[in-house]
């Protein structure tokens, strides 16, 4: 359990962004569809914010033109590393993930606003690969102080991955819809998310679009707070293209200058 | 150390790369990757009299080696650029090329105009050519309207006019030889090919407007076109845009007839793009013991 | 297994995967690969009154997922066609449509009378659109130049008629229409885009003739866009082109609004391209239970 | 030295060209310009005759979007392997001798008309990775018990490769413009191109175009008879894109199928 140690402060606003080469220092394929990426950096890294995440070039591949958006999963400012955790689902992601040790990729970061700080108890709710901000998250959130227990919600066992990291920090419960792994049925269906009022103060959640509408609207009804961490198309991923906007109550915002966490409060349809 | 500075009309530039509109934002996103003064100018992205809140989502699709866009130039209309870019745009020390939308001659005309009270906005690049607002798009598929558009911004613009013109056209020449008649200092060519997208699976145009804007090297080919028969075609200097991801890109469009570039795409893959396209130029003119750029204009 | 026999006016393509012209020869080059017999249909490199030297050397170059040709339609003329290639062609049991250049009104009409009386010939492929030669492009960015040739040919050719359309012009469904009025029985669509590459390191064009065609998976979205404009357009059926890898390609062109497709550029980079696709739309077909291939056709 | 055994035959037409995969077994540094690449097939590979070459898709490269044609150096018919040497002069040919071991790489072969038998003793005469052609036709000539001599030439001894595996099948000399190694000047300075007449009846040549041109000439003034291997742009390699054309006395023919070997009584302004 290495705290980073800058993850000590609270305030989570977007840093000076850089983009440098990374070496892959390790590929760990956790399932056939998951992969834990490694990168090891020849230059300090910056400092990052659970929530915040980095655009990834695969280096001359014919099958992608654009750089690919990943949470960043975990950073090691000591080694210099920086992790992702890369769901395969089409040519990009599937290039990253047969990438061999010593490959270099290139990277911009930190991008985006993170996740704000809870005042109360919070719930983490994270649906398949949108588990990967929650880890830095989690880390943050205990280097502050603050209390909170760990959901993580898949279709199979195969979307459930790296419970020993995120339970080493907070209570953690699962489900899948096969029922294979924790608790059968939908991650909202979880006794946890029944009356969330009573126990949190606020919920962060990351997923498929349709669990975080689901989750936005339990936390409204139980009138807590509610962030959730957006994705969308990005071509660029540092807020000059505007490709990757999301109806607000300031009109459309880029996901990913703007976000990629929102307050469900700030986004139009979310309620 | 060969001469890299050219001249677009009035406008002299320290080099011949820009950023092209509408990928650079309004140039203070990339200050955390270099200095963006050291670029020959600066295009901003569009702005328009009215506040635009641009198309909804999604507004980009990725094609083979190049990407289709429809963000419909949202941008916060020309009160917001004076108040709150502008103030951050005089901090750069290079041109800044404001780049101008409407929906009718009148709003170009009122923008333009206001535009023309400020000093550190160098020149104007009117936008006739977007393919994602059918109103801009009529001006540059027709002479007739892309010279009257011309003429009118022409009497109330009083410093470097460049006009960006639509590749969507049978004949670039004509339009190229119409917006010289109207008036304008320089061309800008191209602006995106008009494009779709289909996702197979999901049965459905990815962009929500079908159609949008192809950028990227897939259309550099077309470009360099272009640019060759717009620049034979009139005597007035050609900015060539299109698919350009480095100094040897740029090189071809200034043989090809451009006096400058800019660099669009390129900027979303490696934000050191047009920094880096400033130094290959360099690089070329060192290998091939050039002194000036300018030799290399139109020197096929 | 789904049906995948699809119609273009009175022909019946046992599925919709055809070659397109230029780039399968006369389809003899690549029974070595597969039996060809296989295809919906093969559209042969352009077939012209007199014998044709072509341009010259260089006649290629590589593009960024592209390339340009500038061909310039190399052929024997009729007379060989008749008695050399076609003996050949009646071997292979498929449609076979042959793609007809001139330079003139009276050379196509020749050729299509010629053709006219080949009974081993399904149909032909008008080729108003090439940009290589300077006659044949300006039948088809025209409106009224592509009706007067489509009017002509269609007097002496009563099979059915497919004319092809440049993508080189301002409204592609304006030519579109004003080719069906002529009387054509189906359009196809696109041909090359209009292009050039430069050598910068030579400081020359890299084609002999500058410019020249652009083809390959850089016009995919070009391509689309204008199926799917014209087959909006008209109510005869489109013939899709432009950038086709594999099945999933063609479904998106099927989608985008064409009863068939064409296969060019691909061929070269995997002489199985074709029969590949015909595999791959299968393939789509079973994975989404469609059990006839028509029910893509337009179902955006 | 292990013969092709099917090079017995003197016909050398045109075999029906096939497509398959093969995997790289040895990528040989020469020198920092010259690669030999060893690919083996897992199916049978096809009869070469020297003069052929293959078109080689580089695998999911952004860099290159057609194959790459090159000559075929040799092949085993017992190992089912094929070599190639490549000199890395742009992005397809650096990409693929950057390729490791194990790599797949596509090919399609046999493709073009090679170099015809010559009756009395001829003359090889390869210029830089014009030599690529000239071994298989040592080989062949050998068993088909040809008398011949080689001359190799290059602008400096890095053009000069494999001298030793052409020295086992004939007598040898060599070339290089800086004199580094073997004679000083261009190949065509070399005393076996005085008066070629006077001793061979064919000069089969390989190399830079202004080279084999010049060869040409000495060979028109000694009324001796002469095969070029030509180059070309090609897109596809086998007949069907007319992308290839050189001019000959029959008009414009493709040099992927018609050639790439030539004799230049037939060739237009080669006299
Ligand atoms: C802020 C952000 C953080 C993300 N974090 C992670 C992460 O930590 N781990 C992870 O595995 N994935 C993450 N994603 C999703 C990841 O970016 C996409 O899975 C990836 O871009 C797909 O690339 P591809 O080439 O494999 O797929 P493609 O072949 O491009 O497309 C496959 C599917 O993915 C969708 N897709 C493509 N590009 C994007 C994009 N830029 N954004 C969203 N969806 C897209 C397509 O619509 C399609 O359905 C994140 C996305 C965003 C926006
Ligand atoms: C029949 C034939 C046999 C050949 N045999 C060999 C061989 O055995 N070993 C070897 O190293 N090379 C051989 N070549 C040349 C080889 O094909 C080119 O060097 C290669 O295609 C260049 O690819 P690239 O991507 O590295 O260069 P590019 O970046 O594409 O271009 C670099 C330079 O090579 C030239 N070039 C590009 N493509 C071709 C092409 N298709 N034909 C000719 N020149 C081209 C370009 O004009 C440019 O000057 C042969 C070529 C032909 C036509
Ligand atoms: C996301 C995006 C937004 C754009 N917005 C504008 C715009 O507001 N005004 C304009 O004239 N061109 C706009 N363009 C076009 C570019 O300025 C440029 O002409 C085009 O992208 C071709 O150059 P490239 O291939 O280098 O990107 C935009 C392009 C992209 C990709
Ligand atoms: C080398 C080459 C030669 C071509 N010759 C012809 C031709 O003779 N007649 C014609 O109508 N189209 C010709 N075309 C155009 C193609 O048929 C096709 O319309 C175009 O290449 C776009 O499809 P693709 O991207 O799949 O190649 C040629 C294309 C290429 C690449
Ligand atoms: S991805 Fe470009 S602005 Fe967000
Ligand atoms: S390369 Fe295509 S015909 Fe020769």
């Amino acid at each position: 359990m290495n705290y980073p140690v800058k993850h000590l402060k609270m305030k989570n606003l977007p840093m000076a962004k850089v983009t440098h080469d990374l070496q892959l220092i390790e590929n760990r394929q956790l399932n056939p569809a998951y992969h834990l990426l490694i990168f090891k950096s020849s230059v300090a890294i910056p400092e990052v914010f659970p929530g915040q995440f980095a655009e990834l070039l695969t280096p001359d591949s014919a099958a992608t033109f654009l750089r690919r958006p990943f949470s960043i999963y975990n950073a090691d400012y000591q080694l210099n590393t920086i992790q992702f955790i890369v769901k395969i689902v089409g040519n990009g992601t599937k290039k990253l993930c047969q990438l061999s040790t010593g490959a270099i990729v290139n990277i911009i970061y930190p991008l985006g606003k993170g996740f704000s700080i809870s005042e109360g108890k919070s719930l983490i709710v994270g649906g398949g690969v949108g588990i990967a901000p929650m880890y830095l998250l989690s880390k943050w959130l205990t280097t502050n102080n603050r209390e909170f227990d760990i959901l993580l919600g898949g279709r199979t066992e195969a979307d459930i991955i790296n419970v020993k990291e995120f339970s080493e920090y907070g209570e953690l419960d699962i489900t899948t819809e096969n029922g294979k792994l924790g608790q059968k049925g939908l991650i909202t269906t979880h006794p946890w998310l029944k009356d969330p009022g009573s126990v949190y103060s606020r919920i962060y959640t990351c997923g498929p679009e349709a669990m975080m509408r689901a989750v936005a609207r339990i936390a409204i009804a139980s009138q807590i707070s509610c962030e959730v961490s957006l994705e969308n198309t990005m071509a660029c991923g540092f807020g000059v293209c505007l490709c990757c906007v999301v109806a607000t109550d300031k009109g459309n915002l880029c996901v990913c200058t703007d976000g990629p966490v929102f307050n469900i409060n700030n986004l139009k349809g979310w309620d | 150390m060969p001469n890299l500075e050219v001249n677009i009309h009035n406008l002299i530039l320290k080099n011949p790369v820009m950023t092209a509109s509408g990928t650079f934002g309004y140039g203070q996103d990339f200050g955390d990757f270099y200095d963006v003064s050291k670029l020959g100018g600066i295009v901003t992205k569009a702005v328009s009299k009215e506040p635009r809140q641009g198309n909804f989502y999604p507004r980009m699709a990725e094609t083979t080696s190049g990407m289709l866009n429809a963000v419909g130039l949202q941008n916060k209309g020309i009160d917001n650029f004076e108040s709150v870019i502008y103030p951050e745009l005089k901090k750069i020390n290079t041109n800044i090329i404001i780049n101008v939308a409407g929906h009718t001659v009148e709003d170009y005309v009122y923008v333009c105009e206001r535009l023309n009270q400020l000093d550190h906005v160098h020149a104007i690049e009117l936008n006739i050519s977007c393919p994602n607002v059918k109103d801009g798009m009529a001006f540059g598929t027709s002479c007739p309207s892309a010279t009257a558009l011309t003429i009118a911004v022409r009497k109330v613009y009083h410093k470097t006019l460049i006009v960006k013109l639509s590749p969507n056209v049978t004949s670039i020449a004509e339009i190229a030889k119409a917006v010289e008649d109207g008036g304008a200092d320089a061309l800008s060519l191209i602006n995106t090919l008009l494009g779709m997208a289909i996702d197979a699976e999901k049965r459905k145009t990815v962009l929500s407007t079908a159609m949008g804007g192809l950028s990227g090297p897939a259309i550099k080919p077309v470009a360099l076109r272009m640019v060759y028969q717009a620049s034979r075609a009139v005597s007035i200097p050609v900015i060539g845009i299109g698919g350009i991801m480095n100094g040897i890109d740029a090189v071809e469009f200034l043989l090809a007839g451009a006096s400058a570039v800019q660099v669009g795409t390129a900027n979303f893959i490696n934000p050191n793009a047009a920094l880096e396209t400033i130094t290959g130029i360099e690089d070329y003119l060192n290998r091939h013991s050039i002194n000036d750029v300018n030799e290399l204009i139109g020197m096929l």
